[in-house]
This record gives C-alpha cells, sequence and structure tokens, in this order.
C-alpha cells in the first residue's frame, strides 16, 4: 500500500498520531538549532574572513566577564529542552506499551522466517492479521529460535520477540486498510522476507470474513490446549481429585502462589510457561519437585496452547501452598 | 641509550620518569583485566540471583578443601612474590631469582589441584555440554553455575599459566643481574600481574565454593 | 612558502624520521611513533577501501526493490563485512592509531610515546586481527550485523562467527593498548612547562578517548570471547535452553559499544578543535569547557548503553533510566559545538581546505547528534529503532563527522608528516564533493526510516524505491569525492611542493620542530611558557583584526 | 627522592600474609554459619578487604603516587556502573504489570 504522504507513513492508531506530534517538536528543535548553527557559522565565515596575511583574531573569553555567563546559558537551555522532550518522549512511551484493560489477546509466534498469530477464538494465520477497526489487541509474543521484533510502521511501535519470555504489543487500529508487517531484528538470511500485513477491517467485513474463513483451531495441525493436556499425559499428575500427586490447576491463573522457599509467585503466562520448561524453578510450596521438564518435547506454539487451556480452567482456585 | 645510565630508554629523561611510567602502564593494564573479569562477575551476579537455588546446589558439587588449599597456595605464592620484588628493589639478584621459583612452584601446585578438581568434574559429568548431567530438580540451572564455573576459573587458570611463564622469564634474568635498583621494573610489574591473578581468585573462592554452606 | 630550509645550513640534506632509514625492516620494525604512525595510516586506509567496497556493492543492491544483484545470504555478509571492518578496523583505530600516534608526542614535547615496543606490537595485533578478519572474509564472512546479537551469532549461523570474533578480539587489545599509551604518555611525558591546561584540546579529546578504549573494551572482549566459547561448546552463558538471557548479551555489547562511539567522534572533536583554532587565529573560547567536555562526555558515555535496546525486552523503566541520562550525554557535545561557532566570532578566518573540513563536521555533526537525541526519546525510538533513521543517524556522525574531522586532521597535518603541499584546488574541490554526496546519500534515509523501511532489507517493499536510488547515485559522488584525496596525496609525497615548518601559522609545539620533524621530533628540548592557541606568533609584527 | 626509596621492612609483608591466612579461615568459617542474607555480605565484604590488603601492601599503592589508586578506583567505579545500571533493568522488570515490558 502506498503511504499516504511522501514523508509520513500512514497513520493508523492514536499512539501514530501521538508520535508525529512527539516527532514534530523535535523535528523543529532540530530545525531551529542546525539552523542557527549553519547561519552563525556562515556569517562568521563571511564577515571575519581573514583580509591580510598576518592578521590575528581578537580573544573575546578572556576580555569579557560575560563569556562564563554565556557558557552557562548554552549549557542550561540544551538541557532544559532536552529534559522537557524526555517527559514528552516517556509519556509517549508508556502510552506505546501500556495496554488498556480488556485488549483482546492474540498470540505471535515468531520463527526463522514467519510470524504465526493465533486469534483470541483460535483461529490461525500465517504472516497475515485481520483485525476489527476500533478493538484494541494486545498481542503475547515468543519466538521459537532468534530474536525478531514485530514492527508495523503505522502504528509507530517495535516490540522484540524473544526466545526466553512473553513480550507484548498492542495497538487499536482507527482507520481501515492494510498495513506492512515487518521483522525490525535482524535475525538471519532470510530477514528481509519476514514480512505480512495487517488487515484492518470494518467490523462487518471481519464478521463475514471470519465466517468465509475455513482455518479452524485444528487446520494448521497445531492440537488445542485441551487434547495437549491430555496427549502430554499432564492430566495423569494434574487432576482435580484429592489424590493428585500435583497441584490443581483450576483457577490457578492471575492468583499467588506460594513457593517451597518461601517467596511468592503471580500465576502469569510466563510463569505457566516456565512451570512447563522449568518446573524445579519455582517449586509450590508443599509439593515435591517431580514434574519432568518438558523442554524440547514442545514447541511454543503447543506451549501457546496449554497456557490458554490452563488460563480457561475455571472452578476454585488451587489450593497452593497449604 | 647512553653509556652512563645503563638500562635507561633513549626517550626518558630520569630513571624516576622510566619507572612511574612503567607502574603507571601496568596499573592501566591491571584495570584492563578488572573490567574484563567484570563482564564475567557481571553474567555470574545475575544468574545467581535468578536461580539462587540451583547455584546453591551446583556449588555444593565443588570441593571446599581444595579450594581452601589452594586459597593458601596462591597467598603463600603472593607473599614469595612480594618478597622477590623486595630483593630486586635491594639489589639482591639471585636472592629475588629463588623466590620467583618458589612462586612458579606455588603456581604449579594451584594448577595441579586444579586439574584435579576439573578431572573430578568430568568424572561426575558436570562437564556442560550434551553429556552434562546432575540430578535433581533445575539441572539445566545448574548446568549454567558450570558454565561460569570453567569459564571463570578457566580464565583464571589461563592467566595462571601466563603468570608462570613471565615469573620465569624474569627468573632467569633476574639470576643473571638483570635488575637494579634503579631499574627493576619488569620485574616488579610481573609482581603487580602476579598478585592480580591472587585478587582475582580471593573474589572467586568465594563466590563459587562457599555459597549457601551451612 | 619556500623559506623553510630542507638541507641544513652548510648545504647538506637535513636527517628526518622518514630518511634516517631506508628498506622494508627499517619499517616494519620501527619504534618511532611517527612511523607507526604511517603503518597504520596505510593499514586503515586499506580497510576503509574494502569497507568503502562493500557499501557501494550495498547501495547497488539497494538501488531496486528486488533482491536482484546478490542473494540475500550475500547481502547479509557485506553490511556485517562493511560494518566490522568500518567499525572495528578504520574508524576505532582511525583518528588516534594515525594521527594521535603521530602528534600526541609532538605536542607535548616528548621524544616518544611511553611505550614505544608496545606501539609497535599494538599495530602487530591489529594487523593479525584485521588479517584474520580478511581470512575470514574469504572464507565466506559473517552474516550475523556487526552486532553478534545471540541466540542467531551463537547457534543459527554457520558462517565465520569464530574467526572474525577472535580478530576483533585480538584487535581490541591493540586499541586497548594504544590508550594504555596514551594515558602514561599525557602523564608522564609533558615537557617542562606543559601543564594540563596547556595541553592542545587534541591531546585532551584522545585522552578521554583512551579512558574509554581502557574501561570499555575489555568488556567488549570477554563478551565477544564467551560468544566464540558458545559456538565451540555448545553451550554457554547466553544459552536460553540453560536459562541464559540472550537480553545479557546485548548488555554487555553494548556497555562497550555505546562508548566506542565517542571513541570514534572524540578525536574528531579534536581534531576539530584545532582547525577552528589555527584557521580563525585565536584561542578555542572557553578552552577548559571543552576540555572537560570531553572528560564529560567519556564518563557519561558509559552511563547510557541501554538506549540501544528500548525496545529489547528490556524493563522500560531501564529505558527511562537510559534515556534520561542519554539526554545528559548531549550537553556536553552541545557545549563543543556552541564554543567552536563562538571561536569564529570575531576571528581572522581563513578558508585553507582544512576549514572546510571542519566546517562540514560541524554541521553535519550538530544533524547527526540532534537526530541522535530524537533516538534517545523512547516515544520516537519505539517506531523508528532499527529503521534507515538510525542508518542515516549515525552515518552523519560517523561518516559526516568522524571522517570529515579525520579528512580535515590529514589535510592540515599533511605537510607536517609529509614534508609535502599537496594541490589546493584539488583538495578543496573534494571537500565540496564530499559534503554534497554524503547529504544526498544519508538525507533521504531520515525519511526512508521514519516511512518506516527496516535496515538489513536486502529487498524492500516498492513505494520505497524513489528515495534509495537517491541514496545510491548519492554515494557514487561521495565514492568520487573519497578517491580524490586518495590520488592526490599520494601524488604530493613525490611531486607536491615541499612545505615549510609552520604553513597555517599555527601554535603548538607540534609547528615549531621542522616538516618533516626529526627522529627525537625536536632538535633542542622545547620548553612551554604559555597557554595554548596564544596569537600572534607570526614573526612580522602581526595586526590584530580591528573590531 | 631516590626511585628505590620505598622499601617496607619483611615485617609487614609477614604481617600481612598472616592477616590474609586468617581472613581466609574466617570467610570460610562465616560460610558454614547461617547469617541468612548476611552471608553474601561477609564474604564479599571479607574478599574486598583482602584485596584491599594485597593491593596496599604487596602491591605497593601505599606510598605510591596518588594517581594509582585513582585509576584503580575508576575502574572498580565503571564496573560497579556496569552493575549497577544492569541492576536498574533486571530489577525492575514486571512493575509495569504488564508481562515482557
Ligand atoms: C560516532 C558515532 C556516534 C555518536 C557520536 C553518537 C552519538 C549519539 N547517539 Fe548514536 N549511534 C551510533 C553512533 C553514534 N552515535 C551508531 C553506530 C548507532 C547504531 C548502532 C547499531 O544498532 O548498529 C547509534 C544508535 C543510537 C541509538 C539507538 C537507536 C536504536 O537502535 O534504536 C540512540 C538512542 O538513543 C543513539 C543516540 C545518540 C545520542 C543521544 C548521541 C549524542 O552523543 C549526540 C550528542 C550531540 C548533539 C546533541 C549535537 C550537538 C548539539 C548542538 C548543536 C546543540 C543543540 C543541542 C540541543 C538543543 C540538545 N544512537
Ligand atoms: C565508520 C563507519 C562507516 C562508514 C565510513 C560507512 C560508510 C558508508 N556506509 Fe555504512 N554502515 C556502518 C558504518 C559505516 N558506514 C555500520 C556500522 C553499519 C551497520 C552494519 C550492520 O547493520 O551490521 C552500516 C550500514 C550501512 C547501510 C545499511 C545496510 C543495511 O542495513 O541493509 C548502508 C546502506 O546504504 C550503508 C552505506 C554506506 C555508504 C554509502 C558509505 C559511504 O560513506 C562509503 C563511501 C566510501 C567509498 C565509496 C570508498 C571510497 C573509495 C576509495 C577509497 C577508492 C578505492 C576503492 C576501491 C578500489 C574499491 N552503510
Ligand atoms: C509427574 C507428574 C506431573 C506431570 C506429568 C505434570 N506435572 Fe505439572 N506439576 C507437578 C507437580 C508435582 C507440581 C508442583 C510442584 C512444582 O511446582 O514443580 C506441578 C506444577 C505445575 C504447574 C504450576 C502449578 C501452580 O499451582 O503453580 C503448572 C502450570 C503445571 N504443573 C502444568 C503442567 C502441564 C501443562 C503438564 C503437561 C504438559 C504437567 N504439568 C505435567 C507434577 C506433574
Ligand atoms: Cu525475523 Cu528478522
Ligand atoms: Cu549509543
Amino acid at each position: 500500500m502506498i503511504p499516504s504522504s511522501p514523508v509520513l507513513p500512514d497513520q493508523a492508531s492514536d499512539v501514530a498520531r501521538s508520535v508525529d506530534h512527539l516527532m514534530l517538536f523535535a523535528l523543529s528543535g532540530l530545525v531551529v538549532f542546525s539552523t542557527l548553527i549553519a547561519v552563525l557559522v556562515l556569517v562568521f565565515m563571511v564577515k571575519y574572513r581573514r583580509t591580510s596575511a598576518n592578521q590575528v583574531g581578537i580573544d573575546i573569553y578572556e576580555t569579557n566577564p560575560k563569556s562564563h555567563i554565556l557558557e552557562l546559558v548554552w549549557s542550561v537551555i540544551p538541557l532544559g529542552l532536552l529534559l522537557v522532550l524526555f517527559g514528552w518522549g516517556t509519556k509517549v512511551f508508556f502510552e506505546q506499551n501500556r495496554p488498556p484493560a480488556g485488549a483482546a489477546q492474540y498470540w505471535v509466534t515468531g520463527r526463522q522466517w514467519m510470524w504465526k498469530i493465533q486469534h483470541p477464538d483460535g483461529r490461525r494465520e500465517i504472516n497475515e492479521l485481520h483485525v476489527p477497526v476500533g478493538r484494541a489487541v494486545q498481542l503475547k509474543m515468543i519466538s521459537e529460535d532468534v530474536i525478531h521484533d514485530f514492527f508495523v510502521p503505522a502504528f509507530r511501535i517495535h516490540v522484540d520477540v524473544l526466545p526466553s519470555r512473553y513480550t507484548t504489543y498492542w495497538f487499536k487500529a482507527n482507520r481501515t486498510g492494510t498495513f506492512h508487517l515487518f521483522c525490525g531484528q535482524y535475525c538471519g538470511v532470510e530477514h528481509s522476507k519476514m514480512v505480512g500485513s495487517i488487515i484492518v477491517m470494518e467490523p462487518r467485513a471481519y464478521e463475514a470474513w471470519l465466517a468465509g474463513e475455513k482455518t479452524g483451531p485444528s487446520a494448521t495441525g497445531v492440537a488445542s490446549g485441551e487434547e495437549l493436556f491430555v496427549s502430554k499425559s499432564c492430566n495423569t499428575c494434574h487432576r482435580p481429585d484429592s489424590s493428585a500427586r500435583a497441584p490443581v490447576l483450576n483457577g490457578l491463573w492471575g492468583t499467588q502462589v506460594s513457593l517451597n522457599d518461601g517467596t511468592k509467585a503471580v500465576a502469569n503466562d510466563d510463569y505457566i510457561r516456565e512451570s512447563i520448561l522449568n518446573p524445579g524453578a519455582k517449586v509450590v510450596q508443599g509439593y515435591q519437585p517431580v514434574m519432568p521438564t518438558f523442554r524440547g518435547q514442545i514447541s511454543e506454539e503447543e506451549l501457546i496452547q496449554l497456557v490458554n487451556h490452563i488460563k480457561s480452567l475455571k472452578g476454585a482456585p488451587a489450593e497452593a501452598g497449604k | 641509550m647512553s653509556e652512563d645510565s645503563p638500562g635507561l630508554a633513549h626517550h626518558f629523561d630520569s630513571y624516576e620518569q622510566q619507572k612511574d611510567s612503567a607502574t603507571l602502564g601496568m596499573w592501566t593494564f591491571l584495570v584492563t583485566e578488572i573490567l574484563f573479569f567484570g563482564g564475567l562477575f557481571a553474567a555470574y551476579g545475575l544468574y545467581r540471583t535468578s536461580y539462587p537455588a540451583a547455584f546453591r546446589a551446583g556449588s555444593h558439587e565443588l570441593d571446599i578443601t581444595l579450594g581452601c588449599f589452594n586459597t593458601v597456595v596462591l597467598i603463600a605464592s603472593s607473599l614469595t612474590m612480594a618478597l622477590a620484588v623486595r630483593g630486586g628493589q635491594t639489589g639482591r639478584g639471585k636472592l629475588a631469582s629463588v623466590l620467583l621459583v618458589l612462586t612458579m612452584v606455588l603456581g604449579t601446585v594451584f594448577l595441579v589441584v586444579k586439574g584435579f578438581e576439573y578431572h573430578d568434574k568430568f568424572v561426575h559429568h558436570h562437564i556442560p555440554g550434551p553429556s552434562f548431567h546432575f540430578e535433581g530438580p533445575e539441572s539445566n540451572h545448574v548446568q549454567m553455575f558450570f558454565v561460569l564455573y570453567f569459564a571463570m576459573t578457566g580464565l583464571h587458570a589461563l592467566h595462571m599459566i601466563i603468570g608462570i611463564l613471565l615469573v620465569g622469564y624474569v627468573a632467569k634474568r633476574a639470576w643473571s643481574g638483570a635488575y637494579t635498583p634503579q631499574n627493576y621494573n619488569f620485574l616488579e610489574g610481573t609482581g603487580l600481574y602476579w598478585h592480580f591473578v591472587d585478587l582475582v581468585w580471593i573474589f572467586l573462592f568465594p563466590l563459587l565454593y562457599l555459597i549457601g554452606r551451612h | 612558502m619556500t623559506t623553510t630550509p630542507s638541507t641544513l645550513p652548510d648545504g647538506g640534506p637535513r636527517t628526518h624520521y622518514l630518511n634516517a632509514a631506508y628498506g622494508l625492516k627499517s619499517w616494519l620494525l620501527t619504534r618511532d611513533h611517527k612511523r607507526i604512525a604511517l603503518l597504520y595510516l596505510v593499514s586503515v586506509s586499506v580497510f576503509f577501501a574494502l569497507g568503502g567496497f562493500m557499501a557501494v556493492l550495498i547501495r547497488m543492491e539497494l538501488a531496486t526493490p528486488e533482491g536482484d544483484f546478490f542473494q540475500p545470504d550475500i547481502y547479509n555478509r557485506l553490511f556485517t563485512m562493511h560494518g566490522v571492518l568500518m567499525i572495528f578496523f578504520f574508524l576505532i583505530p582511525g583518528i588516534p592509531a594515525v594521527l594521535g600516534n603521530f602528534l600526541i608526542p609532538l605536542m607535548i614535547g616528548a621524544k616518544d610515546l611511553a611505550f614505544p615496543r608496545i606501539n609497535l606490537f599494538s599495530w602487530y595485533l591489529y594487523s593479525i586481527g584485521g588479517a584474520l578478519t580478511l581470512w575470514a572474509l574469504l572464507h565466506g564472512g559473517v552474516d550475523t550485523g556487526w552486532t553478534f546479537y545471540t541466540p542467531l551469532s551463537t547457534n543459527y549461523v554457520s558462517t565465520s562467527v569464530l574467526t572474525v570474533g577472535v580478530g576483533i578480539f585480538i584487535a581490541g587489545f591493540s586499541s586497548i593498548l594504544t590508550g594504555l599509551n596514551f594515558v602514561v604518555t599525557i602523564h608522564r611525558m609533558r615537557a617542562p612547562g606543559m601543564t594540563w591546561f596547556r595541553l592542545p584540546l587534541f591531546v585532551w579529546g584522545h585522552y578521554a578517548t583512551s579512558i574509554i578504549q581502557i574501561l570499555g573494551t575489555p568488556v567488549v572482549a570477554i563478551t565477544i570471547l564467551l560468544i566464540a566459547a558458545e559456538r565451540v561448546f555448545h553451550v554457554g552463558v547466553f544459552d536460553p535452553k540453560i536459562g541464559g538471557d540472550p537480553v545479557l548479551f546485548q548488555h554487555l555489547f553494548w556497555f562497550y559499544s555505546h562508548p566506542a562511539v565517542y571513541i570514534m567522534i572524540l578525536p574528531a572533536m579534536g581534531v576539530i578543535s584545532e582547525l577552528v583554532a589555527t584557521f580563525s587565529r585565536k584561542p578555542i573560547f572557553g578552552y577548559k569547557f571543552v576540555a572537560f567536555a570531553s572528560i564529560g562526555i567519556a564518563v557519561l558515555g558509559f552511563l547510557v548503553w541501554g538506549h540501544h535496546m528500548f525496545v529489547a525486552g528490556q524493563s522500560i523503566y531501564a529505558g527511562v533510566i537510559f534515556s534520561v541520562l542519554s539526554m545528559l550525554v548531549a550537553v556536553p557535545s552541545a557545549i563543543k559545538v556552541f564554543n567552536w561557532t563562538a571561536t569564529l566570532y570575531k576571528g581572522s578566518i581563513s578558508w585553507d581546505t582544512p576549514m572546510l573540513y571542519a566546517l562540514g563536521f560541524i554541521g553535519l555533526f550538530t544533524i547527526g547528534g540532534l537526530t541522535g537525541v530524537m533516538l534517545a526519546t523512547l516515544g520516537i525510538d519505539a517506531h523508528v529503532h532499527d529503521t534507515y533513521f538510525i542508518i542515516a543517524h549515525f552515518h552523519y556522525i560517523m561518516v559526516g563527522g568522524a571522517i570529515m574531522g579525520y579528512l580535515g586532521g590529514l589535510h592540515y597535518w599533511w605537510p607536517k608528516i609529509t614534508g609535502r603541499m599537496y594541490p589546493v584546488f584539488w583538495s578543496k574541490l573534494s571537500a565540496l564533493v564530499v559534503f554534497v554526496g554524503f547529504n544526498v546519500t544519508f538525507f533521504p534515509q531520515f525519511i526512508l526510516g521514519y516511512l518506516g523501511m527496516p535496515r538489513r532489507y536486502h529487498s524492500y517493499p516498492p513505494e520505497f524505491q524513489v528515495l534509495n536510488v537517491m541514496s545510491s547515485a548519492g554515494a557514487t559522488v561521495l565514492g568520487l569525492g573519497y578517491l580524490m584525496p586518495l590520488i592526490y596525496f599520494t601524488w604530493s609525497m613525490r611531486y607536491g611542493p615541499k612545505a615549510p615548518a609552520n604553513p597555517w601559522g599555527a601554535t603548538g609545539l607540534e609547528w615549531q620542530t621542522t616538516s618533516p620533524p626529526p627522529v627525537l621530533n625536536f632538535e633542542t628540548p622545547p620548553v612551554v611558557t604559555t597557554a595554548p592557541y596564544t596569537y600572534p606568533v607570526a614573526a612580522n609584527a602581526p595586526e590584530v583584526r580591528s573590531v | 627522592m631516590s626511585v628505590s626509596s620505598h622499601v617496607q621492612p619483611l615485617k609487614t609483608y609477614f604481617g600481612i600474609f598472616g592477616a590474609l591466612m586468617i581472613l581466609t579461615a574466617l570467610t570460610v568459617g562465616a560460610a558454614f554459619i547461617n547469617l541468612g542474607p548476611a552471608n553474601n555480605f561477609v564474604a564479599l565484604a571479607i574478599a574486598v578487604l583482602k584485596s584491599t590488603l594485597v593491593i596496599l601492601y604487596f602491591m605497593h599503592v601505599k606510598g605510591n603516587t596518588k594517581l594509582v589508586p585513582v585509576i584503580i578506583l575508576s575502574g572498580v567505579f565503571f564496573l560497579f556502573i556496569l552493575f549497577l545500571l544492569l541492576a536498574a533493568d533486571y530489577g525492575t522488570r514486571g512493575w509495569l504489570g504488564v508481562p515482557g515490558r
């Protein structure tokens, strides 16, 4: 899609507008200061051109008591402006990073060299993301191999996608259209081919798209979390009955878990992922560290399914730390 | 090099300038060494705070008696080195040479003991890599402990080896009377280097061997 | 300009450092800092030409949106080797090891650096590191980007990361030893009367640079060693499989590599201070301020590395801290620019070639620096991170700034180094061509970056083509601009008119000895009695500019 | 001032050696007592003390020019900066309450 202006990329979210305003402010600073310097330098060069071979300049520093004041002025003014820029930039940065409550949650898995995206309802896409306009979308992202980076210029934010833990990207598109999705972190040979598009649609068109899409949850070959929970035999230990050797996972998500070493941890996505890959690192109080590690036996996508499944298990909170 | 001032390089004006330059140069070099090891210490600090239990477990696999013994050996070698430098300072080259050989011997003892420790790790499959094995909950994080253990002690051992060679060379020069009270800068510099290697061990020992022994 | 004798009064030929001995051995085993500087000049130029050649290939590929000249893996090697060669083998050693090496002993009135043998040794280290890197280049090169991010560099690519890593490691030691030598020399070898505040600002700049070389380089050395170890043993400190954190690598890498950008710019700033003072024939406005600004930049430069990692998964609160610290480091740079500008005021300004380069430096560095400030602004960096905006930012500083400073310095001290003058017309023309070519090459990249063109892309969406073509066209002009000095400098060594001892009427000890200087730098040991840049120095009664 | 003016008496060297031995014993002993989080602190404090002794006496920094301590401390200072700002990152992860930021 051709950018709407030769110097500005599409402005497809409120955050994009905030960033552009910030940029405009910084840019005017740049123009003012570089013009100032350029003009002064050129004027002095011409005005104080050497006119005879033995001519010498005048030291205005030692003779002028105001020199120090001058120096102070041109240290303090830039500093002040810089702090304003810093404050404003930080405000925008928090806007870019803090998703609004209730954002719809999508999952993104990066790998060399494609993006795999899962909708909240389990629908999956590759290198494309269809979203309705006006909906706040939060992406939970992880990489299966090296570091990638989710970059949509129209939304004016980058976030790296790490192999070791989940990172978050959010946006709320405020206009329809097709926007570039780039991989913004160099990730190997086909880095420049790790591109896709974000397709923002009218809600009605989105519904139609959803209805028309054939790709159901299992069509891409990844089992659902519920199936995995059985096929990876998690359920042999994690059973709702009291004879189980492992904590009940119902209602676990979002609670505080007491650990063996006396500390506490919040059961969020990263915690659950860690519990499956590194069960020994955070052992729930009152349990033996008998859970085997599933590292290497389970892909990031399957992990996402499992995390989602455990998240969806409602019921009495696990009586962790009894 | 003028005849009346042996050992004074052509671009220096006085022995004092030459010595001050040498000392300053050596210390500056040691500061780079501090930061060189510093990168490893940073990694160690980070992972140790992240995985305290695993690091405790890994540390318990090390032999504290041998570690202790080696600490004593190394500090003793520092003493002999300091005395050797004093010998150079006071113009007793032969004495210095003997003390330097003693230093080398102590350094070698340290390395041999270290070799036994490494061997032990090998036998117990504690060498990081595909063959790594550790019974216990967090075996992968314990492996990180051993990665750091080998990186830090290995780099230290490498410094020891370089040190021993250097000390050997200096011992030979000292015997043949190359150092005078005016110019024993190379001996002094080697001494500083040796003490630095000792300093690194002074930190490595508690960090690697003594975590959560109680 | 024919008054200075190139022969002794009695008519015999004067011996200087160039004709004191002949033959390859007299060069390869020399301990004379001036000759070592020339060794560096040659090797550094070779790496610049190689890196520039790769830049030309990069720009060729990017002239069209599709990847039609090279396969992607070749393109990736091109920009990686371009970055590695330019940074580690051209710009970091560039000004310090060539100009600094040649001039610091002359400027402080010493016979040589404190450790001449170590100086030669560090040139050999540099050459070995460079040779290894070139060897790796012939065996496939590397394709990790010059930043070597893990786990890509440790577990995923199959190119010569190990060899290049070792090459950089060795070259790093050369850099450390150069810095060490400078620090000791500046502390211990100053001539009588050469107090700290009589040192030329060039020396201050190099002192600050040395601090960074000494304190920063070891950290990147160990980091690269850890990468190498991880490649050999398939397990290591940054390995996520055993709980390692790839972001830790980035921290350790940038702990050096951010300060390293000041290794590249501080010496250039030192050159500019000399040029501005000489060609305005007056003291630098606020000498002490400028001197302390160098040290300030070096120290503050260690506190800001996290600004390369704003979106790398670092805590955003750390981002806030690094952002505000990055703002602080801009202040001493601003001070320098303003003080140079104020120096021009009521000066007696000549438009000689070095001054033209200095002008170019001030303008381009200001733009590069101010865009750096934009990058330090969290909200903006989150958008332009790893786009062509970054590429433009640092080429403005490194090519527009540092190389302009380097070329300015070469043109300024060339008569001292070789005893010959170069053609005035061609040198002024080259300054102009470089300036124009540079802007045409890199200005469009700012726009490209803001539009969202990611860097390290071998092919790109077609709407970016127009600006890319402009950039490629500019690069051709720029390349021509660089070719010209190469040619006329070479020419001048043989055919250039003989240079007098002090062609520019400058102050400074290096101008008080003959051109080229004798082996031990001064016929009579110098004694310093005045502050630097104390004009008038002209023998005939000077006329002070009337107000 | 003659170059070799800083000869220290033998007594000093042996005294320092003794002190280092005692401190080694102390640090090993302290490791076997449970002091809670203070264990780390004690171990590091003793290591710092030991290294200070080595630097001052074995390495003759005491009695040398003031420049040498300045150089050493600047190295330690920048190492401290590295640790401090690393902690600023790792210590504040998760403050925002948004995972991964
Ligand atoms: C010589 C090299 C050099 C120099 C000197 C600088 C100087 C600066 N750099 Fe730059 N930078 C690089 C080389 C350099 N940089 C490189 C190579 C990269 C990319 C690495 C990679 O990823 O490959 C990079 C990347 C980079 C980033 C990361 C971008 C990203 O990847 O997302 C940031 C972010 O903050 C940054 C900031 C700065 C700042 C604030 C300065 C400041 O020091 C600038 C200070 C100067 C001025 C401010 C101008 C003069 C002042 C005035 C004329 C007065 C008026 C001033 C005010 C009103 C403020 N740089
Ligand atoms: C000192 C540092 C330095 C210098 C001088 C340059 C100089 C140039 N650079 Fe480079 N550049 C970097 C440091 C530097 N660069 C770095 C660190 C990167 C990032 C790498 C990475 O991502 O990992 C980069 C990346 C980079 C890119 C981005 C690639 C990408 O992300 O996909 C581009 C694209 O245009 C580019 C262009 C240029 C150009 C046109 C020049 C021109 O100025 C070059 C002009 C010079 C010449 C044209 C040669 C002169 C000619 C002669 C001396 C004659 C002899 C020549 C022969 C016989 C062949 N550079
Ligand atoms: C051999 C038995 C066993 C199997 C099989 C097992 N677990 Fe566990 N799991 C445990 C035990 C015991 C604990 C509590 C101790 C701990 O935290 O390590 C636990 C803890 C957990 C926790 C943290 C619970 C809390 O309350 O904080 C999660 C999440 C979890 N397991 C998920 C899984 C998933 C998903 C699988 C399958 C892929 C699985 N487990 C397979 C035994 C098992
Ligand atoms: Cu994925 Cu670049
Ligand atoms: Cu930086």
